[in-house]
């Protein structure tokens, strides 16, 4: 049933990408169209100094995009005069002109800027009304992505001639993510209008709109505001404000939290496998980790060299591609060496260091330092909850994918045939053999479950962290934590603990201000579980009944 | 481990002998005369203090069974306290030339933090790299033995102190030199520490006290505290009933191998000339349980060739195969656990009773004829 | 295994020889100065958490060997490299630079890179006298008699960075969020940056924040909340000083959280390609690092340099995306040929006739002229600052029109405070009513 | 002194499972021997673990020598006071050798005083006649781990009468012993009546060995499902039919 839900998601986020990817071709292609006013005149003022000045002033008003490419090229240095007509180094290193058909030079082939010759230069001091004007033109460019940034730059200028610009544009405008960037970017300037009446508007719009980023200029607004009305909305739209950021930072830190917590559950629900149900200590846990990451990053570049049209896919091949590999592993592992120190758990634990030990420099040596795990494209970015608070695919998948193994693994333990011989073997070696059990194979396929659980979290938390040989010692010392918090053997026990130590580090992290908030967080949790560990030896869940009093 | 002299014994006292002579005299001798280079004698000098810390290991786990994965933190303890005395003795020759060591002033800290101030004297210094681990180790044990926490969870909540440790000690704010910790010492007790003879000094002390140590170790493993130290490992709760107050000779011993660890932190890091962080974490603590199984637990001679042998490959081997070194240690660990469960120590005693030679004499039944005979304990 | 390839064995297998005799604590073998090979060490960790940086400057190092043995080694006679591996474990670095310097007796060092590395060999190497190369940017406020410091100082890495982002090119930012990691380079550098910004540029208090996250975090969800609320009304800046791994996971959370360059840009002083092209590189475009040497560089002599680079990792067994050039390998690069050039002018490998005659010695390089101060062993160059670009490049949006003057001590925390060891200069001096007053005699 | 042991309304509960309930005992001081018998799971370990401390019971009092209350004392304490327990399955030290561990469970058990190289002589002597007693001194200096089921028990036996117990429990010492082994037992157990002052509580179900110990005039106590069915010489309580019903047919009885 929970594997159900993550395929529907998977579907949608799909689905969406498709649209999108469809509706930015679109438009592009169209830009340029054929009927680009005179602009020979202009582009031969911008090349003389003395006039660059009002050449730059007279283009900014013209609404078109040919204008933006035009000044674009003179900031870059890219503009040329070739013949007495301008001309823009593309980046293939040829000339074209202004309407972007490519010059031919005397032999027929697109002419290159000749060795020794000078773009047209742009005087310093003319650079940031360079700069200025561009932005305004790009509020009118192809591309929503760069409407909404110059139109959230015009807003901060406070460069009351950007209103009418601004009109202009929010008139045209369809994309749904920029209207509210260009209303926002109006409201601000219009907070510095003469009329009190249009101040205490746009301090009511800016409070709708919940824009945390006028909530300085609106304090500041306040301070000089006279006119009692306008002092009023101004009031309200703070306390909006305030109130909605509130909210807003409590639901971050909230998703924060169990972010990391399903973070820690991934790391260690192997673990409370191959340690709480069968008490070995694998030091090199966190390697398994690592051959999961490792997974994901030769998939991925198997990906990007032979079938690089589906290379976002790759992840759904590496998944279980992990669950495999490091299964593998921990059977050959369990196979040759931890099968004969059963019961001797010391000694399992410094041979189990050996083997990390040797797993991280043969990767290193393998694939050397740097390599990395991109995510695909449908994991880039996040779910907008609210203005300003964005979830990321990657942290949301992560959650799904902690629940979705975890339920698996109570299914496979608790309802299962095979659970049922695996759990009988833990409590009971001898009796289950008695039974027709084969201990040996229990054994081993419990184990290769632990490292397989382990290989699939490491190949999901390549997405958010790094894929390098040292990342198994960073999660060894926190997988450990939760499982002994827990309480050995009881998988409700690794739940809670690690959403506990999740949820509690992220909510205490933002209250400890400083310049150490993150340390001091995760030593007070240490402390903590230090300080429960007293009381409950054993752990959230400890074992009951009898076996209780012998196990102290 | 018989309780009797025995044969066994006379041979125990002749190696001890033989480790004293070459170790503390004949090395420090050698460089002397500059057959042996001061990097060698130094490089010595700190497996020594290594193996003082290993000795120390194998009487809480070796012997008691206690397998506690926090000894650096007591180690780091030790090491900080000479450390810090070190640093308040070399003020002022700093790069910065100010009164405060050089790390507090780019954490724009400009006058000597409170705690700092008794490591002026070094006799309180040299007392708190021993006491306070010995502190330390009796709260630890009194909050966990006494509550019959056991076994692993011992061994991770251990775990999960050092690491607590290790990020405190790596903040810049703790003022004890962040993750540079303290180093560019220039004396200790006035000697310079640039000059040979200091550093030969100070490794004729890490030899003798070390077989100091080892000698006490001894005479205590082989007292009836050394029995009931055994027996802790091999069934603890029967002690119990026999009237043993487990937890307090637990604490005690614990106690006694944090002084042990502490020790050798005061003496390894004027021979090493910096401490820092990341010999106090959860890797290094880790690193010592490896070096006593290696040489084999429960024996004494096991810690102390553990820790020398393994240390000794480290630096080797780092040098020859720079990028192969961790493989062929990890491989080391792995095969002598499988196949030498008693590890250096073991795999010596099976050669030696593979090979027929000496065998064990043992008074055959003459006890039973006269009862109230002498025997020694 | 592809990694280890077959020149690397064949060179372990010949160092096991030496060091296995330097091993078994026999005395040193003593060995006739004439035509024997001239031993350097090479110092830098090839296993731990700083081997993603230190890997490739070991190697380059060994090319720019190689490339003077080509040209006739020094005195005619060959440049051996004696490679340890001080594996991220900074008492290892002093115990390795000791048998470096006692044991193989090597002419010179090239190594270290993390500030905690430097610091733990300094005094090993004032002790004996050697002679330390340390290619990489620092914070600065140290002068050391044995060491060439050619990495940037702040004034020629940190303080432009600033600038650059208070221009209006750089969006003339008015906040600055100075997040690092926590050890001594990005605390000494934000204190100097803290100071530079209240005194020099004004900016006020309140808009200085500063947070620092152990080694290897990987966690920065909350710190990058924080960020968002400070850079809101678009006038803030981040000044990363985080360093090797952890940066992976912050830029990572950058893009996913989906704060872009333009509404909170970055200006990295830890962060360069080679770090960079381990990332996910379209939700970085925008955001900026400033260094004495980009990879994008159009001159001939990066050209080249580039080129010889690429053929000599391809025998090295790194694989082509992987190698790739960045300020540290330059730096790294050019100061063994400026060790060889300055032995050769001093007709010794002596360590204080070295250090005359690379006083003021000028050498061509990946970017142009280069040249050691006459007086502080520090470095003259140009600053770059770089956007990244989406296909993983630095565009150079800004250089320095000329070298900069290297300045140990900035003027901001320590006015009148500079380092002179030329003409029996004695190091660190305080001008005093305009005389100079050496530190090292104060003590 | 009026009673040696004196157990009231004893209540011992394992989360709801009342493994003992409203259980009364009382031993006279006079009183050599008590024999506790019943069917499995009637009880007896279990009595024994609450007087050693080893479970806490919900409710009742127990008195040693009328005014020692031995509930909530810790393990060791209990046995400084000379309530000294041998387990069901021989529990020694096998890596040591016999002597060695006779030199645990002799002398002071302080802290300080463990720190002596050399045992007292005179606790040398009382070791030896102990291993003399039990016929384990000419297997002294072998490890303990190499003695036989029946040695192993015997030596349990020695490293408790060497602490000179005042009260000593043992739990069903016999079982798992050859017939030859079990009559030394009984003249070992009739050795320590006559030789020391301790009074022995014994658990056993080799009813033959119980007919032995308990025809020399021994009282013995049957514990069902918790409580004590029936109290008396061995002829009285075989006559009794609730013990004949209770053993036989497993079915209800009426207390």
């Amino acid at each position: 049933m929970a594997f159900g839900k993550t395929v529907s998601l998977l579907a949608v986020t799909l689905g969406l990408l498709a649209i999108l990817l469809g509706g930015l071709a679109g438009p592009g292609a169209a830009a340029p169209g054929p009927a680009t006013p005179d602009l020979e005149g202009p582009a031969k003022r911008l090349s003389v100094p003395a006039t660059q000045e009002a050449a730059i002033a007279a283009l900014k008003e013209i609404p078109d995009p040919a204008v933006e490419v035009l000044l674009r090229a003179l900031k870059d240095g890219a503009l040329y005069r070739l013949r007495d007509r301008a001309a823009i180094l593309g980046d293939d290193g040829t000339l074209k002109d202004l309407s972007g058909q490519p010059i031919l030079d005397a032999a027929g082939q697109p002419a290159a800027p000749a060795d020794g010759q000078e773009p047209v230069p742009l005087d310093e001091r003319l650079f940031s009304v360079v700069q200025r004007a561009l932005e305004r033109l790009e509020i009118f460019g192809a591309d929503a992505a760069a409407r909404r940034s110059a139109a959230f730059k015009l807003g901060s200028s406070q460069d009351m001639t950007a209103i009418a610009v601004l009109e202009k544009a929010l008139a045209r405008e369809t994309d749904p993510e920029a209207k509210p960037v260009m209303e926002e970017a109006l409201a601000k300037l219009r907070l510095a209008s003469p009329d009190p009446a249009a101040r205490a508007v746009a301090a009511q719009a800016l409070g709708r709109l919940r824009s945390e980023a006028a909530l300085g200029q609106l304090q500041a607004a306040l301070q000089q505001e006279t006119d009692p009305a306008a002092k009023q909305a101004l009031t309200g739209a703070i306390r909006s404000i305030d109130s909605f950021l509130v909210i807003r930072n409590v639901v971050g830190y909230a998703f924060n939290g169990v972010s990391l917590g399903a973070v820690l559950l991934i790391m260690s629900l192997g673990l409370a496998v191959t340690f709480g149900l069968m008490g070995i200590i694998n030091m090199a846990h966190g390697e398994m980790l690592m051959l999961g990451s490792y997974t994901a990053y030769v998939v991925q570049e198997i990906f990007t060299s032979r079938f690089a049209a589906q290379q976002d896919y790759y992840f759904l091949v590496a998944l279980p591609l992990s669950f495999l590999v490091a299964g593998l592993v921990g059977l050959a592992l369990e196979g040759g060496i931890i099968r004969f120190l059963y019961g001797r758990p010391l000694e399992t634990l410094i041979v189990t260091w050996g083997v990390g030990m040797i797993f991280q420099q043969s990767a290193r040596l393998y694939f050397g330092d740097q390599t990395s795990v991109n995510s695909p494209t449908w994991f880039r970015g996040g779910l907008e909850l609210m203005p300003g608070l964005i979830l990321p695919w990657s942290r949301i998948f992560i959650v799904m994918l902690a629940l979705v193994a975890l339920g698996g693994l109570y299914l496979l333990l608790n309802r299962s045939y095979a659970g049922l011989r695996v759990r009988a073997v833990m409590q009971n070696r001898d009796m289950a053999s008695c039974l027709g059990v084969s201990t040996r194979r229990i054994d081993s396929l419990t184990f290769a479950l632990g490292t397989a659980l382990a290989g699939v979290g490491g190949c999901a938390l390549a997405l958010i962290g790094t894929v390098d040989p040292e990342v198994g010692k960073t999660y060894i010392v926190d997988a450990f934590m939760v499982v002994v918090l827990g309480g050995v053997g009881k998988l409700l026990g690794a739940v809670v603990a690690s959403f506990g130590i999740g949820i509690s580090n992220k909510l205490l992290e933002p209250a400890i201000s400083g310049t150490a908030a993150p340390i001091y967080a995760k030593v007070a949790i240490l402390v903590l579980v230090i300080w429960f560990l007293q009381w409950r030896p054993t752990g959230f869940f400890p074992a009951k009944g009898r076996a209780a009093a012998e196990a102290r | 481990m018989t309780l009797g002299g025995g044969p066994r014994g006379d041979a125990q006292r002749l190696w001890i002998a033989a480790f004293g002579i070459v170790f503390v005299v004949l090395l420090p001798v050698a460089n002397a005369l500059g057959l042996l280079s001061d990097y060698y004698l130094n490089l010595f000098g700190k497996y020594l203090c290594l193996a003082l810390l290993a000795v120390g290991m194998d009487l809480i786990w070796g012997y008691t069974g206690i397998l506690s994965l926090g000894q650096a933190i007591f180690f780091g303890a030790g090491a900080y306290s000479i450390g810090m005395n070190m640093m308040l003795e070399g003020s002022g020759k700093g790069v910065y030339g100010e009164p405060v060591p050089d790390f507090m002033i780019w954490n724009q800290v400009y006058q000597l933090p409170l705690f700092w101030k008794p490591y002026k004297y070094i006799a309180l210094a040299v007392a708190s790299s021993m006491l306070l681990p010995a502190a330390i180790a009796a709260v630890i044990g009194f909050l966990t033995f006494r509550r019959k926490l056991r076994g692993t969870y011992f061994a991770i909540l251990t775990q999960a102190i050092a690491f607590a440790v290790w990020l405190m000690v790596s903040r810049n704010e703790m003022k004890l030199g962040g993750t540079n910790g303290l180093t560019d010492f220039k004396s200790v007790l006035g000697f310079s520490l640039s000059s040979p003879a200091t550093q030969r000094a100070l490794y004729i002390i890490t030899a003798a006290t070390l077989l100091a140590a080892f000698l006490l170790s001894r005479w205590l493993v082989t007292s009836k505290t050394g029995l009931v130290l055994q027996a802790i490992r091999d069934n603890e709760r029967r002690l119990e009933f026999l009237g043993y107050n487990v937890a307090g000779y637990k604490i005690f011993v614990f106690a006694v191998s944090a002084a042990l660890a502490g020790l050798s932190g005061l003496l390894y890091a004027p021979q090493v000339g910096i401490i820092t962080p990341s010999q106090i974490g959860v890797l290094p603590s880790l690193e010592i349980v490896i070096w006593v199984a290696f040489g084999g637990r429960g024996t004494l001679w096991g810690a102390l060739l553990g820790a020398i042998s393994i240390n000794w490959m480290r630096s080797v081997l780092t040098g020859t195969y720079p990028r192969l070194w961790p493989i062929i240690l990890g491989a080391l660990f792995v095969g002598v656990i499988m196949f030498f469960p008693k590890g250096l120590v073991g795999f010596a005693a099976r050669l030696r009773s593979v090979v027929p030679g000496r065998r064990r004499l043992v008074e055959a039944g003459g006890v039973a004829a006269s009862k109230a005979e002498e025997r020694p304990l | 295994m592809e990694g280890l390839s077959r020149r690397d064995f064949l060179k372990t297998t010949a160092a096991v020889g030496v060091g296995a005799a330097a091993g078994m604590g026999f005395p040193a073998i003593i060995k006739a100065q004439g035509s024997a090979p001239i031993k350097v060490g090479v110092l830098h960790s090839l296993s731990g958490t700083m081997a993603i940086s230190e890997a490739p400057i070991k190697e380059v190092v060994l090319m720019a060997i190689d490339e003077v043995n080509k040209a006739g080694g020094v005195l005619g006679r060959k440049v051996e490299a004696v490679v340890e591996d001080p594996a991220s474990n900074w008492d290892l670095f002093a115990e390795k630079s000791k048998k470096l310097l006692l044991q193989d007796k090597v002419a010179t060092v090239f190594g270290c890179w993390t500030s905690v590395s430097r610091k733990s060999v300094l005094p090993v190497f004032e002790k004996n006298n050697g002679l330390l190369f340390y290619p990489v940017q620092y914070e600065g406020e140290e002068c050391s008699k044995n060491v060439i410091y050619t990495g940037a100082t702040i004034n020629q890495q940190a303080t432009p960075g600033v600038d650059y982002l208070m221009s209006p090119e750089g969006g003339s930012k008015k906040k600055f969020y100075l997040l690092g990691s926590d050890y001594v380079y990005p605390r000494t550098t934000n204190k100097i940056l803290r100071a530079y910004l209240l005194k020099v540029k004004k900016v006020p208090e309140a808009n200085i924040a500063e947070e620092y996250t152990p080694f290897h975090h990987q966690d920065y969800q909350t710190i990058i909340g924080k960020i968002k609320s400070f850079s809101a009304a678009g006038d803030a800046a981040v000044i990363n000083t985080i360093n090797g791994d952890s940066n992976v996971p912050f830029f990572k959370e950058l893009g996913n959280q989906g704060l872009t360059a333009d509404k909170c840009p970055t200006m990295s002083y830890s962060f360069a390609e080679v770090e960079l092209q381990t990332l996910d590189v379209k939700p970085l475009a925008g955001h900026l690092a400033s260094w004495n040497y980009f990879m994008s560089l159009k001159n001939p002599e990066n050209l080249k340099w580039v080129k010889a680079w690429k053929e000599w990792a391809k025998k090295a067994g790194i694989p082509d995306k992987q190698a790739v050039t960045d300020d540290p390998m330059m730096h790294a690069y050019v100061h063994v040929h400026l060790w060889a050039k300055a032995a050769q002018k001093a007709e010794s490998t002596d360590v204080d006739k070295v250090l005359k005659a690379i006083e003021n010695l000028q050498i061509s390089s990946p970017v142009g002229k280069y040249k050691v101060d006459p007086e502080n062993h520090h470095t003259w160059k140009p600053v770059f600052i770089g956007k990244i670009r989406a296909d993983g490049q630095f565009d150079i949006v800004k250089r320095t029109p000329d070298w900069v003057r290297p300045e140990p001590w900035s003027n901001v925390t320590y006015p009148g405070r500079g380092c002179d060891w030329s003409k029996g200069g004695k190091g660190t001096f305080d001008t005093v009513g305009g005389k100079r007053v050496w530190l090292s005699e104060k003590q | 002194m009026d009673t040696l042991l004196y157990v009231e309304n004893l209540h011992v509960s394992f989360e709801g499972f009342l493994a003992l309930h409203n259980l009364n005992l009382i031993l006279e001081p006079q009183e050599r021997i008590r024999l506790l018998i019943g069917p499995n799971g009637a009880g007896k370990t279990t009595l024994f673990d609450a007087l050693t401390g080893q479970v806490e019971p919900v409710m009742g009092r127990v008195l040693f020598k009328d005014h020692v209350n031995l509930l909530g004392l810790s393990e060791h304490v209990i046995a400084h006071h000379g309530v000294i327990r041998k387990f069901q399955t021989p529990s020694v030290f096998p890596d040591h050798t016999v002597y060695e561990n006779m030199v645990l469970s002799s002398g002071s058990k302080h802290f300080l005083a463990s720190f002596a190289a050399r045992a007292a002589s005179h606790e040398q002597e009382q070791i030896a006649e102990v291993l003399e007693q039990v016929g384990l001194l000419d297997h002294a200096n072998e490890l303990a781990g190499t003695l036989s089921h029946g040695q192993k028990q015997w030596l349990e036996i020695a490293m408790l009468l060497v602490q000179s117990p005042t009260l000593l429990l043992l739990d069903e010492p016999v079982a798992g012993m050859t017939r030859a082994e079990k009559d030394r037992t009984v003249a070992l157990i009739d050795g320590i009546v006559k030789r020391s002052a301790c009074s022995i509580m014994l658990i056993e179900h080799d009813m033959q060995f119980v007919r032995q110990i308990a025809g020399r005039g021994h009282k013995v106590t049957v514990l069902h499902e918790g409580t004590v069915l029936s109290e008396g010489s061995i002829d009285h309580v075989q006559a009794d039919e609730r013990v004949i019903e209770a053993y036989l047919g497993r079915g209800k009885v009426s207390a």
